[in-house]
């Protein structure tokens, strides 16, 4: 797919249909690669990159990219599709300006999955099949690819792109995942058992943003909180309040907007499991107001911007599943 | 939150409510001399819907250990449709919270009309009381607001 | 050589914990390793890193500063200052133990920043050599030794054992205490497991980058480099580099209001945030380009220019795993670096 | 530097009873940033207006925070007296500590330090008060009347004797609505037509009215005093300034067989045709599906006959964009289909006829000259049959829950005029209830049936079966004699339930006007502002508002143009200053905050801004409108980046007042 | 107000699933029920008697099985009282009160002759095999 993905680009930026092209560049060991932009041919010759490792969410940099002068030729996986077509809904992007790969993704692996499985010391790594080789200080290293394949792609919901000009091998299907799970599973805690869990994880928080910052429905111009006159902003969290509250808030503002692509969970130094922040929303919001996927088109109300008058009220809450204590 | 002479526990409640039908069913409650208990303050907002989540947050970082939303019935809304998205947003909010282990019973939203002043007392009453139960907020507090 | 069966590494701690508060990695639940205060039943990690760096020890994400009491018009001032219990921290990796001095250059300089000294001066640190380092890692750059880490006592650890070594007066303060449970043996074991763990750092992959551009002279030339739009272009600005930075040492002071008071406080900042050193107009770099060759000439142009020398960074690679893009030192040096 | 005085109220005892004012001013005094702090025994007394005044002037404040009664009761007054002292009346809070604490507790030291907490959120609110001042907005000196029914009839006249430009917008060829159809109207039974159609002539006549017929509104824009409606002019295929109204074209016309909606299918008219004779404006108007021409392309004989020379098939649908102050909405109603009541039969024989059809039936210009005669067969009908509530005060879903009010005056009405011309008729109602609140209605109703002997029984028709001989059988019940009624009658009236007009629904939603479920437009306040659309510059007339006779439908027409006369002698409108204001810096423009808008006064510019990198990059960012802005704020909330924020509620100001409450 | 008479009223409440409070005497029922001749107690009556708690002359009524259940009351009813399914929950109560004593399908077969109407043997079913 490489090759191909490498051809098209070339094809299109000689025919100067685009005048650059928004991918991924091979880093030292093959895992880390980085999100980039090529303007040269030999760039995309030399160090253009898809691999297992291309993780990261290319759409959330046109919002700046497609501002540019001249056209912007982008990749997306199926799942950055969904946030492609959630950021063209609140006009984030200049559609015109960005010519739109859709490109197929048979799940991408966890870095840190393989650490913790034992890669210590990788110098290279690359998939065979169901298996993944990698080429350590202390020697080779095989896994079981399903093993380290991160959480995200094991849930997959939708190997189907929703917005594209132009698609690169084969169309998939939406799936149905079993993302709410864990979210299920939490719920039927009792409220102490989910408070210690929560506490566990969210205490590990550093603040560092980078959940924020790689969010693609976070592409506010100026975040509430970095913003001294919202009265709400803060650098770091000073106590467990502050903690939950960057969290909560965050997750509020991007529900009805959150397309579920995990990148809040990969980058997340501390391995918070943010996901199941938004993933609580978005069950809440199907089971609730009918089933509803952001990003899965450019029609369909956000459900925090529309109502029936039938809605449940608050109390509902108390009323739903969920354990409570003894 | 405060403790009286008898020593029983006193919640801090922060009652958010709409200029047109709640905040007039508390005055209405005034008018005629029902009482509730003075742990109830009310903050007076144009609509439910002006209510952001960040609001019921901030209530309880600074000590409050109970926040009631009161707006007009659904269909009522002075501005028509302000209490329907108030609806979906704390129905979200207080769904989040209740998953992060925050008591349940701590946040509620009521519908209370101008003519309703009966009822305002009678759920600020109740509410008083189940937050009383529940005893101080610990879960959602921040150290650094409590009184030493 | 004194040393400690493995088997009595529990005891140890206990012991230890009797006279002052010991740290040490655990494994936490989310599979990495973290400093925790040892209680019974916490178990030593021999993680090679922990994801946070020991720097918290001394320089906490958040610490408050003072307290402002407000009676009605009038303001008090309390200093909230106390002075520091001694405490332990076991199981400090080379790099991390290098940091420190860095962070020394910056907090114990006139004038010296009291919160840090008071920490720093009631620390005690045991290093733990490495023997298993990452493909990441790169200490030997900065003439690091992984095997022969510094600190009051040094640790190397083996199969069935724990080797000692002091160097402080401390270390051997600490020793002596818990002699009961030491006992002298053979060092060979060490020395050997050393030769071993050098060759392996000699041969990781940025042991040798070249350094030799980064100097005050080329300053202008690498500040100017046009390299630094595509090595910033993918950067979120996210903070995780500078906090998981065993020497970012940059923080923020801000004023918190009780409600009955105002606490002031500092917190960490990074260079990369678009509020980093907001003034009356706004950050005086505008763009997240500035602001990542900020953090990168920083480490290894200003500081080393004003520090006899010493690099800003010890390559104890958390960059390199941490980064959400996979943007890190290494690629700018292997950048700005090269003809 | 913030200079604030506070201000606290005995209200005689009914603070001063429970709460320790003294204490409260003192301690309230105490709160940095104010300077001055008091308390007096009625503050809202001339007296203790001129404490704040002067308090304001000789402390130069910049706020006020006045603890008393609800800001409900006072807080324009307060307001006007810190104005009047030179101080933007909205920095003044009031702290509610009567209706809020002094009335509801008891215990003094409670409610004391409630009064405290209280009055400290006012300060912290008034510390972060902007001073405001309302926007104004222009008047556009023109009245839209949508429906040209008597209802729209009386207000455009009432309007433009007022001295303004009112444009009236029918749908049908012309104006005169309902009540032309209408034979007599009840109680004093003056014919209908002798006093409708002098004001039709007057609305013709009067050149401050522009009469559209045959016309549609197909776009609202803009907020009150400055709407743009853009009206469509459907091609009538006649040029309205050429028409004489002679009707020659409409003698030669051979398409001689379709049914005249005028007569409700009752008798037929021609594919061009002028309604009815008194017809405004009277203008002839081809019926396009109708007409051969038009179809086939086969005919033009008026064109040929047209002296005048006014045909012309070529004619398009125009669209007029016109700018109002105010919109008066009367599109009125309709009689309900009836299709769906079998039992009556009313599908199967000519002979069961609704209300608004027996009208036809009975009218001097109807069908039949005004003659009573069987649709069926043209005989004299001698046992007549009312049914009452056909569709009114019905559940199913084939009918109207509510009462449509009318029908009880206008069937003893056609009951009485019935028995009075043709004596030797037998006439039934049948009724669930008789309902005649109104002047003389009772008494109207009750001469039919002691003078005129009309049978009332109180019982419901139950079902009426076509007889083969012609006579319709009607089965019904007598509740109060106990007994089940066969009556073999010739014709059977149905008292249709009216409802509102089918152009209402998309035309509300055109106007953002709100509607109950029955379609009816919904009053600003049901008691006090009964002929107020909840939207600004909207006002309602007649049955588009609820079922009403005549004289109601003239008298609400005539308050609403009393209200647009009220807005349009005013040159500006000054709008509430608490309004939502987008800060373009931190807009997104995602249109998360337009969706929310009940009142649709957010739009979206593409801006340039200042890139970090010295780059110019241009943004789509909102706009909001105070002029159609209502200050709920459900736009703030929806904002993700806050860059949507209300004056007077800001976030800053509501997160100090809580910060304060839980101090 | 006697206790177990209001107890009749609301198993038959129960039962039938009807809400007499909502009828507001417009007899519709009764003017179009093809047997009223036959009855005694007529469809409106029923409603009415079973809101004042007259329940014990209805159970003796010979009325309940002159109702041919051709529920013409309970479509035709505008205000969606349905006063067929309250004379048949009357019915039904009477039955239950004589205990289990119903007609079952075969025994019904025995009574049919070739005269009697589809309509009436719909109805003896819905009648008598409860």
């Amino acid at each position: 797919m490489q090759e191909t993905m490498i051809e098209r680009a070339k094809a299109l930026m000689e025919s100067k249909s685009v005048v650059r092209v928004v991918g991924w560049r091979i880093g030292e060991f093959g895992y880390d690669v980085t999100p980039s932009v090529f303007t040269t041919v030999d760039d995309l010759n030399g160090n253009f990159v898809y691999n297992d490792f291309c993780g990261s969410n290319l759409s959330k940099y046109l919002v700046r990219l497609s501002c540019e002068e001249g056209k912007v030729l982008v990749f997306l996986k199926p799942c950055d599709t969904y946030s492609f077509t959630q950021l063209l809904k609140e006009h984030r992007i200049h559609r015109d300006n960005v010519y739109a790969i859709g490109i197929p993704c048979n799940g991408k692996i966890d870095i840190e999955k393989v650490r913790q499985a034992g890669g210590e010391g990788i110098t290279a790594i690359r998939s065979e099949g169901s298996t993944v080789i990698a080429r350590t200080l202390y020697g080779e290293k095989k896994f079981d690819r399903k093993e380290v394949l991160s959480e995200r792609c094991l849930n997959c919901k939708s190997k189907k792109h929703v917005t594209y000009d132009e698609l690169l091998g084969e169309e998939g299907e939406v799936l149905d995942s079993h993302r709410f799970d864990m979210v299920e599973k939490l719920e039927a805690m009792s409220s102490n058992e989910r408070f210690e869990f929560w506490r566990n994880e969210l205490s590990r928080c550093i603040r560092c943003n980078a959940c924020r910052n790689v969010c693609p429905a976070c592409t506010c111009e100026k975040c509430i909180f970095d913003n001294d006159n919202s009265g709400v902003s803060n650098k770091a969290a000073a106590d467990s309040f502050e903690e939950n509250m960057f969290h909560i808030i965050r997750a509020f503002h991007v529900a009805g907007r959150c397309t579920d692509c995990g990148e809040c969970s990969r980058v997340c130094p501390e391995h918070i499991p943010l996901h199941l922040l938004n993933r609580k929303f978005i069950k809440d919001i199907n089971e609730l107001y009918g089933e509803y996927q952001a990003g899965s088109d450019m029609e369909t109300v956000s459900p925090l911007t529309s109502y029936t008058i039938e809605d449940d009220d608050p109390s509902i809450v108390n009323r739903r599943g969920g354990g409570h204590d003894a | 939150m405060s403790m009286n002479g008898a020593n029983e526990f006193r919640p801090n409640i922060v009652a958010f409510c709409c200029n047109w039908c709640s905040y007039a069913g508390a005055d209405l409650a005034g008018t005629n001399r029902l009482e509730y208990p003075a742990e109830v303050k009310i903050v007076r907002v144009p609509c439910s819907c002006r209510v952001n989540p960040l609001f019921v947050l901030r209530a309880f970082q600074r000590g409050a250990d109970g926040v009631i939303i009161c707006g007009c019935h659904p269909g009522d809304c002075h501005y028509t449709s302000g209490n329907y998205f108030a609806r979906r947003r704390m129905t979200l909010l207080f769904s989040m919270l209740d998953y992060l282990g925050v008591e349940k019973a701590r946040t509620r939203v009521e519908w209370v009309s101008a003519a309703e002043g009966a009822k305002f007392a009678s759920v600020m009453k109740d509410f008083v009381q189940t937050v009383a139960k529940l005893g101080e907020n610990r879960r959602l507090e921040d150290i650094r607001c409590k009184r030493q | 050589m004194l040393s400690l069966l493995k088997s009595k590494l529990n005891e140890f701690f206990e012991l230890v914990a009797k006279e002052t508060l010991v740290y040490l990695p655990v494994d936490n639940s989310s599979g990495q390793a973290s400093y925790q205060k040892w209680k019974e039943g916490v178990v030593y990690s021999s993680a090679l890193n922990t994801v946070r760096s020991a720097k918290d020890f001394f320089f906490p994400q958040m610490e408050n500063l003072m307290d402002f009491k407000m009676q009605g018009k009038s303001v008090e001032v309390v200093d909230t200052r106390v002075e520091k219990e001694d405490f332990v921290i076991f199981g400090v990796r080379a790099c991390d133990v290098a940091s420190f001095s860095i962070l020394d250059k910056v907090f114990l300089a006139d004038p010296v920043d009291t919160y840090y000294q008071n920490r720093r001066d009631h620390a005690v640190i045991i290093s733990m050599a490495c023997s298993k380092p990452e493909s990441t890692c790169f200490c030997p750059l900065y003439g690091i030794d992984a095997t022969k880490p510094e600190g009051d006592l040094s640790a190397w650890e083996t199969e069935d054992r724990i080797f000692f070594k002091a160097n402080t007066q401390k270390g051997e303060v600490l020793l002596n205490n818990a002699s009961r449970l030491l006992e002298e043996s053979e060092g060979q074991i060490v020395e050997v497991q050393r030769e071993t763990t050098k060759k392996i750092l000699e041969e990781l992959p940025f042991a040798h980058l070249d350094l030799s551009k980064f100097k005050g002279e080329n300053l202008m030339e690498l500040f100017n480099s046009p390299k630094w739009a595509e090595l910033s272009q993918s950067c979120l600005g996210c903070g995780t580099c500078t906090f998981v930075c065993p020497t970012c040492q940059c923080f923020d002071i801000k004023d918190f209001d009780t409600g009955h008071g105002v606490k002031r406080f500092r917190c960490w900042d990074s260079c990369m945030y678009s509020e980093f050193t907001k003034m009356a107009a706004a950050n005086p770099r505008l763009t997240q380009l500035e602001r990542f060759r900020q953090r990168f000439m920083h480490k290894l142009v200003y500081f080393p220019d004003n520090n006899e020398g010493t690099y800003g960074c010890v390559g104890c690679g958390r960059c390199l795993i941490k980064c959400p893009v996979s943007m890190n030192i290494v690629k700018v040096i292997k950048q700005l670096g090269e003809e | 530097m913030q200079r604030i005085g506070v201000f606290v109220c005995h209200c005689g005892t009914n603070i001063s009873a429970t709460v320790d004012v003294h204490k409260v001013a003192e301690i309230l005094g105490r709160e940095s940033s104010v300077v001055y702090s008091t308390d007096y025994q009625y503050m809202c007394s001339e007296a203790g207006q001129n404490i704040i005044q002067n308090a304001i002037r000789d402390r130069h404040l910049t706020g006020a925070v006045i603890c008393s009664c609800s800001p409900r009761m006072h807080e324009t007054t307060f307001r006007k007296t810190a104005a009047r002292a030179g101080l933007n009346s909205f920095m003044v809070e009031i702290a509610n500590i009567r209706e809020q604490c002094s009335w509801i507790h008891k215990d003094k030291e409670d409610a004391t330090q409630k009064a405290i907490a209280i009055g400290r959120a006012a300060i912290a609110k008034v510390l972060l008060n902007t001073p405001l001042v309302p926007g104004e907005s222009p008047v556009t000196k023109r009245a839209l009347v949508i429906g040209g029914g008597i209802a729209g009839i009386q207000a455009a006249l009432d309007i433009a004797e007022a001295g303004f430009e009112v444009d009236i917008v029918e749908s049908k060829p012309t104006i005169g609505g309902k009540m032309t159809q209408i034979d007599k109207t009840f109680p004093t039974l003056d014919c209908a037509a002798c006093i409708l159609t002098p004001k039709m002539v007057d609305c013709a006549q009067n050149e401050k009215i522009h009469i559209y017929s045959y016309s549609e509104v197909v776009k609202v824009k803009g907020f009150v005093g400055d709407f743009e409606v853009t009206i469509k002019k459907k091609a009538r295929y006649v040029d309205e300034n050429k028409c004489t109204g002679c009707g020659a074209c409409i003698e030669k016309c051979p398409m001689k067989k379709v049914p005249d909606e005028f007569n409700l299918g009752l008798s037929n008219r021609h594919a061009i045709y002028i309604p009815f004779a008194q017809a405004i404006p009277k203008v002839a108007t081809i019926d396009a599906m109708q007409c051969r021409m038009l179809t086939s392309g086969k005919c033009g004989i008026c064109s040929k006959v047209c002296t005048a020379g006014a045909i012309d098939y070529k004619q398009k649908d125009q669209f007029i964009e016109q700018g109002y102050g105010a919109i008066v909405v009367a599109t009125g109603f309709n009689p309900i289909s009836l299709d769906k009541f079998d039992e009556f039969a009313y599908s199967q024989s000519k002979d069961v006829v609704s209300s608004l059809e027996f009208e036809r039936l009975t009218n001097a210009a109807g069908p039949t000259n005004g003659v009573l005669l069987r649709p069926s067969d043209g005989k004299h009908p001698h046992t007549i049959v009312f049914v009452q509530c056909v569709g009114s005060r019905d559940t199913t879903c084939r009918g109207k829950e509510y009462c449509s009010k009318i029908c009880c005056m206008y069937t003893a009405k056609h009951a009485l005029l019935t028995r009075e011309k043709y004596p030797d008729t037998e006439v039934y109602v049948f009724y669930i209830d008789v309902r005649t609140p109104g002047k003389g209605f009772d008494e109207f109703y009750r001469r039919a049936v002691e003078q005129y002997g009309v049978h009332y029984i109180k019982g419901m028709v139950g079902k009426v079966v076509p007889r083969s001989d012609g006579k319709l059988e009607v089965q019904a019940s007598d509740l109060i004699m106990g007994e089940q009624l066969h009556i073999d009658a010739d014709l059977v009236v149905l008292a249709a339930a009216m409802e509102s007009d089918k152009s209402a629904r998309p035309l509300a939603t055109m106007l953002t006007a709100s509607m109950d479920t029955n379609d009816f437009f919904t009053e600003a306040h049901p008691k006090l502002r009964p002929v107020e659309s909840p939207t600004a510059g909207i006002f309602l007339a007649g049955a588009c508002q609820g079922p009403k006779d005549i004289p109601e439908t003239v008298a609400q027409a005539g308050a609403a143009a009393s209200k647009v006369i009220g807005l349009l002698v005013k040159n500006t409108l000054k709008g509430n200053p608490c309004v939502a204001q987008s800060d373009e810096l931190m807009c997104n423009g995602c249109s998360s905050c337009e969706k929310v808008c009940p009142y649709g006064a957010i739009t979206y510019v593409d801006k340039e801004f200042k890139m970090p990198n010295r780059t110019i990059a241009i943004r789509r960012v909102a706009q909001v409108n105070p002029a159609v802005c209502q200050g709920c704020g459900a736009c703030t909330v929806a904002c993700p980046s806050g860059a949507m924020d209300l004056k007077g509620f800001s976030n800053k100001e509501i997160l100090a007042e809580v910060d304060a409450i839980c101090r | 107000m006697d206790d177990n008479r209001i107890e009749e009223r609301e198993e038959i409440e129960r039962i039938s699933g009807v809400d007499v409070r909502k009828c507001m005497r417009c007899g519709k029922c009764t003017a179009t029920c093809p047997c009223y001749d036959e009855m005694e107690y007529h469809p409106h009556q029923f409603v009415c008697m079973v809101e004042k708690d007259e329940i014990e002359p209805l159970l003796k009524s010979k009325s309940l099985y002159k109702c041919l259940s051709c529920f013409a009351c309970v479509e035709r009813c505008p205000r969606q009282v349905e006063p067929g399914k309250l004379v048949e929950a009357v019915r039904l109560m009477v039955i239950r009160q004589q205990g289990r004593n119903h007609l079952n399908p075969d025994m019904i077969v025995k009574k049919l002759d070739d005269r009697m109407p589809q309509q009436a043997l719909v109805s003896a079913l819905r009648k008598y095999s409860k």
